[in-house]
């Protein structure tokens, strides 16, 4: 098989196939991504959303087919390039992965530490992002002791902080009321308009607004539609 | 460094019970391992001052000349083994006796004259102390001329040997089991503790953590906690031993047994062990945990 | 009750690689304290073994009859700490010192009549073999009729009476040292462990379980926990046991020290006690995790 | 104060607070829920909804005020009886909270086995009630390998397992598909119909659709209204 590159595409999915174990979660699945497109992966539950975003940051393997991301063949990484993958993308995790013990700042601040930035930079930057989503006022809570929607805040926070070219979003207003969602939703567009590319799994369509928004189904593992709403 | 070092320095402290319970493990293990090598040290201490006994008589035939028996000195030199001589006159050798002897001296209160030879009392250097060396050492006595026999405490030597060969072997074998298990316990210890944060560093990664961003704070956690842990362990028993020191001073004043505490290279080296158990102990965790 | 026993056992396969750090430990911790245990048991022994040779010899006046040598001997019975008394005739311990005195024996050569005396040779009950009893025992042996003279090797006590205190001292002390460190070690290692699953009991909490219905698999867990342990930790003593012993016996044919694997009951105990600590540890950790 | 006895609520609230340190997570709330009532408690992210279920179940205590809960007064409720009143009591958490090392069938069972079930009993029902939520198939699967929406679905299949007097849901349909998501409102209507109390927290008003249902709003801790849609 030959990958043809595609300079306008940021992500490249050929032919990608996921088994866990007997069960097929992806079957057959090609798609390109653009840069700096706003893009919607739609479907029931278990129908294989997260498991495309767990494919693209190396979160699990693909078992067959091949995925470019940013002109890198993950197949291909050296075990000791993944966290500079991994930097390149901003992810909101369906059940946020927020460390337990570490307060929201240190949750929030993590990313550019591990980045190596300097700690003036961290501290502008953390507060400023935490303000944008209404979570300053927190800020040294502990994630156990914030409500489910607090929670989903921080970690829109966490994944936008460290300005990623690529947001995945799993989910990311799941646990939230329509005001803060839409205000979410905002946020992520506003990253979408400075050039991110963004790429939202969801199974409520009635999030998406967007006017230049694409939006691909998945149900049980297979691609349905490659629509623009 | 100094932001991975202040990593360190907050993790302790937010993770305060399982911190000390890893110092305290390291500081129990360090404890048994210490205390045997304390108890070791002095019973060998012990032991090689029972060996300085070990000596070997050398009688010489009557009536040799000062000219002869100093030239019999000057032979020793020549078999390898011998520490120092010393000459025990005939008179010497009596007055000796009769003092052993004690009650029993009455019967040599009618002596017309001694008929004890003069001799030699000979001692050995400790790498000879043993049960082989000694007999061909004197062997080798016995056939240099004016020697006329070669006396050394046969069974008494034997017995030595036997408690000497038991509490060594007992030391080496026991210790290195303490050793062993201790190492072992710390180890898993740590694999323990880190493996209820394994969350904590699968999220780390994926946010896009190296893993040497992730190990760092971890090795100097690690090497905190050995110093401490060791620290603490050597300092209880420090404790431990003024107690049965003053308790046994206390209890007999006897000048034959002395026991000190460990000397400074081996509370050093304690404390690097303690250091580096910790950190290999913490570093087969994280690998295990950092690859899956 | 055998439904608590099969969740036990699922747990533990459940969570294998934290049940066989525990169960390790556990091993290692009965190694440390039962090692300990066996050198002081053995120890013990020899030291009792040299204690038998603590004497007093009683020497009689000269020219006492058959009869008033008898009386004396039944005079023994009134003093207690007296184990036994055996009589050595004048003969008998002109035989003795030739045989002591070796090479020396030729100044006896010449004796025309025997100037010893006849004596008892006295040995204590063990409850008796300190200094302070052997002291005052000698003397009322020295206020009986027909006694001349009393002996008893007092440098020599002393010096044993030394060596036997440092090593029950440090015997008590370490080995309640050791006991202490593998206790703590134990509990706590349960402890971790239950802290990487306080969020499981929480969860069952939550659903309308009871502490008893949370905690009993613990226990049982913990108690297999310990049999299992304790059983791997003296069947490792027992193969350096066996080690030791062979090696020990190979190089010296020594039958002064006979070497013996801890009795039955002591293993027993030791078994109670893994199984106790490590249920003591999960109770401590469960009370507090199932206040929060 | 006096608390005036009523036959028919199954759960009364008097003057209600709860602080979490320095933050008012709910003020002076006075609620009666009767017995066989379908109630909604709608409200933004961080309202107090969460919090005010919590306190419900003894997940944490009231500040001031009293609660009483199938005629206990939870203030006087001895440590030994809590487990007893949460049999009552089937809740399906905001994050789900499923033992993570349990398999799907465990998890479920675990509540009967709690209550010293017999183990063909247990195995009737906890198959019955996979397969009612579609969750059969999975019945061997550890939680964490199952797609956010599955995990929501075993959580609900927990609550009703024991077939509870009250049914405490929060966001029960949070990581749904609007189908999957009118399964479970139609499941908990069935148990509604068969008599039992239903407390939904939810920040979604489109899943409300019960005619007969009561809503209260939460707003910054304190109750706005009471009305029926
Ligand atoms: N680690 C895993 N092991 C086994 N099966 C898995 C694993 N992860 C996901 N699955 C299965 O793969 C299927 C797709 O899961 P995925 O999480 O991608 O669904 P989803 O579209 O995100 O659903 P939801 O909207 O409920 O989150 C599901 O049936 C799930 O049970
Ligand atoms: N244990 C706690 N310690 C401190 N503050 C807490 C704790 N639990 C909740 N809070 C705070 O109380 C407020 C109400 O929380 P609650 O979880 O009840 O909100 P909620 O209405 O359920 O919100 P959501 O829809 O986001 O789940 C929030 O601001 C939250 O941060
Ligand atoms: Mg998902
Ligand atoms: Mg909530």
């Amino acid at each position: 098989m030959r990958i043809i590159k595609d300079k306008n595409a940021i992500i490249r999915m050929f032919h990608v196939h996921k088994r866990y174990g007997a069960k097929q979660a992806l079957i057959d699945i090609s798609l390109d991504v653009k840069k700096n497109e706003f893009l919607f992966v739609n479907g029931p539950s278990g129908a294989g959303k997260s498991t495309l975003l767990r494919l693209l940051y190396l979160g699990t393997s693909v078992s067959e087919g091949q995925i470019l991301v940013d002109g890198i063949n993950l197949a291909r990484i050296p075990q000791s390039s993944i966290p500079y993958l991994r930097r390149k993308i901003g992810i909101i995790f369906q059940d946020y992965k927020l460390i337990h013990t570490k307060t929201v700042y240190e949750n929030v601040a993590l990313v550019l530490e591990a980045m190596g930035k300097k700690k003036v930079i961290i501290d502008k930057k953390v507060k400023n992002v935490l303000l944008t989503v209404g979570m300053k006022s927190r800020q040294d809570a502990l994630p156990p002791t914030l409500s489910g929607g607090e929670q989903q805040r921080v970690a829109v926070a966490r994944a936008i902080v460290g300005d990623p070219k690529i947001i995945l979003a799993d989910e990311p207003t799941g646990s939230l009321d329509s005001e803060s969602s839409q205000a979410i939703m905002d946020l992520l567009e506003k990253y979408y308009i400075r050039g991110a590319t963004i790429i939202i799994a969801t199974h409520d369509k009635s999030i998406i607004k967007q006017p230049d928004a694409k939006v691909v189904e998945l149900s049980e593992g297979r691609l349905l539609s490659n629509t623009k709403i | 460094m100094s932001h991975y070092y202040k990593r360190a320095v907050k993790d302790i402290l937010e993770n305060r019970f399982q911190n000390l319970v890893t110092i305290i493990t390291i500081a129990f293990s360090v404890l048994i391992v210490s205390a045997f090598t304390l108890f070791f040290y002095n019973a060998g201490n012990i032991i090689n001052s029972w060996k300085q006994g070990i000596r070997i008589m050398v009688y010489l035939s009557e009536g040799i000349t000062k000219a002869q028996q100093l030239d019999t000195k000057y032979r020793f030199a020549e078999i390898p083994g011998i520490q120092a001589s010393r000459f025990i006159s005939k008179q010497e050798a009596l007055e000796l006796l009769k003092q052993q002897l004690q009650r029993q001296s009455l019967l040599l209160g009618n002596l017309k004259e001694n008929p004890l030879p003069d001799a030699f009392e000979i001692t050995l250097k400790p790498s000879s102390q043993n049960y082989e060396r000694l007999e061909f050492i004197a062997k080798r006595l016995e056939n240099l001329p004016f020697v006329d026999e070669v006396e050394y405490g046969q069974r008494w030597m034997q017995g030595v040997s036997a408690v000497v060969n038991l509490i060594s072997i007992t030391g080496y074998a026991f210790g290195s089991l303490f050793l062993l298990a201790s190492v072992f316990i710390v180890a898993n210890t740590i694999r323990l503790v880190l493996f209820s944060r394994q969350e904590e560093i699968r999220i780390m990664k994926l946010v896009g953590a190296t893993n040497r961003f992730i190990k760092t704070p971890f090795y100097i956690e690690a090497l905190i906690q050995g110093i401490l842990g060791s620290l603490l362990g050597l300092i209880f028993l420090y404790v431990v031993y003024l107690f049965i020191g003053t308790y046994f001073k206390w209890g007999i004043t006897a000048k034959t047994v002395n026991i000190c505490f460990l000397p400074y290279d081996v509370i050093f080296v304690i404390i690097i062990s303690g250091m580096g158990v910790g950190m290999i102990g913490g570093a087969i965790a994280l690998k295990q945990f950092l690859k899956s």
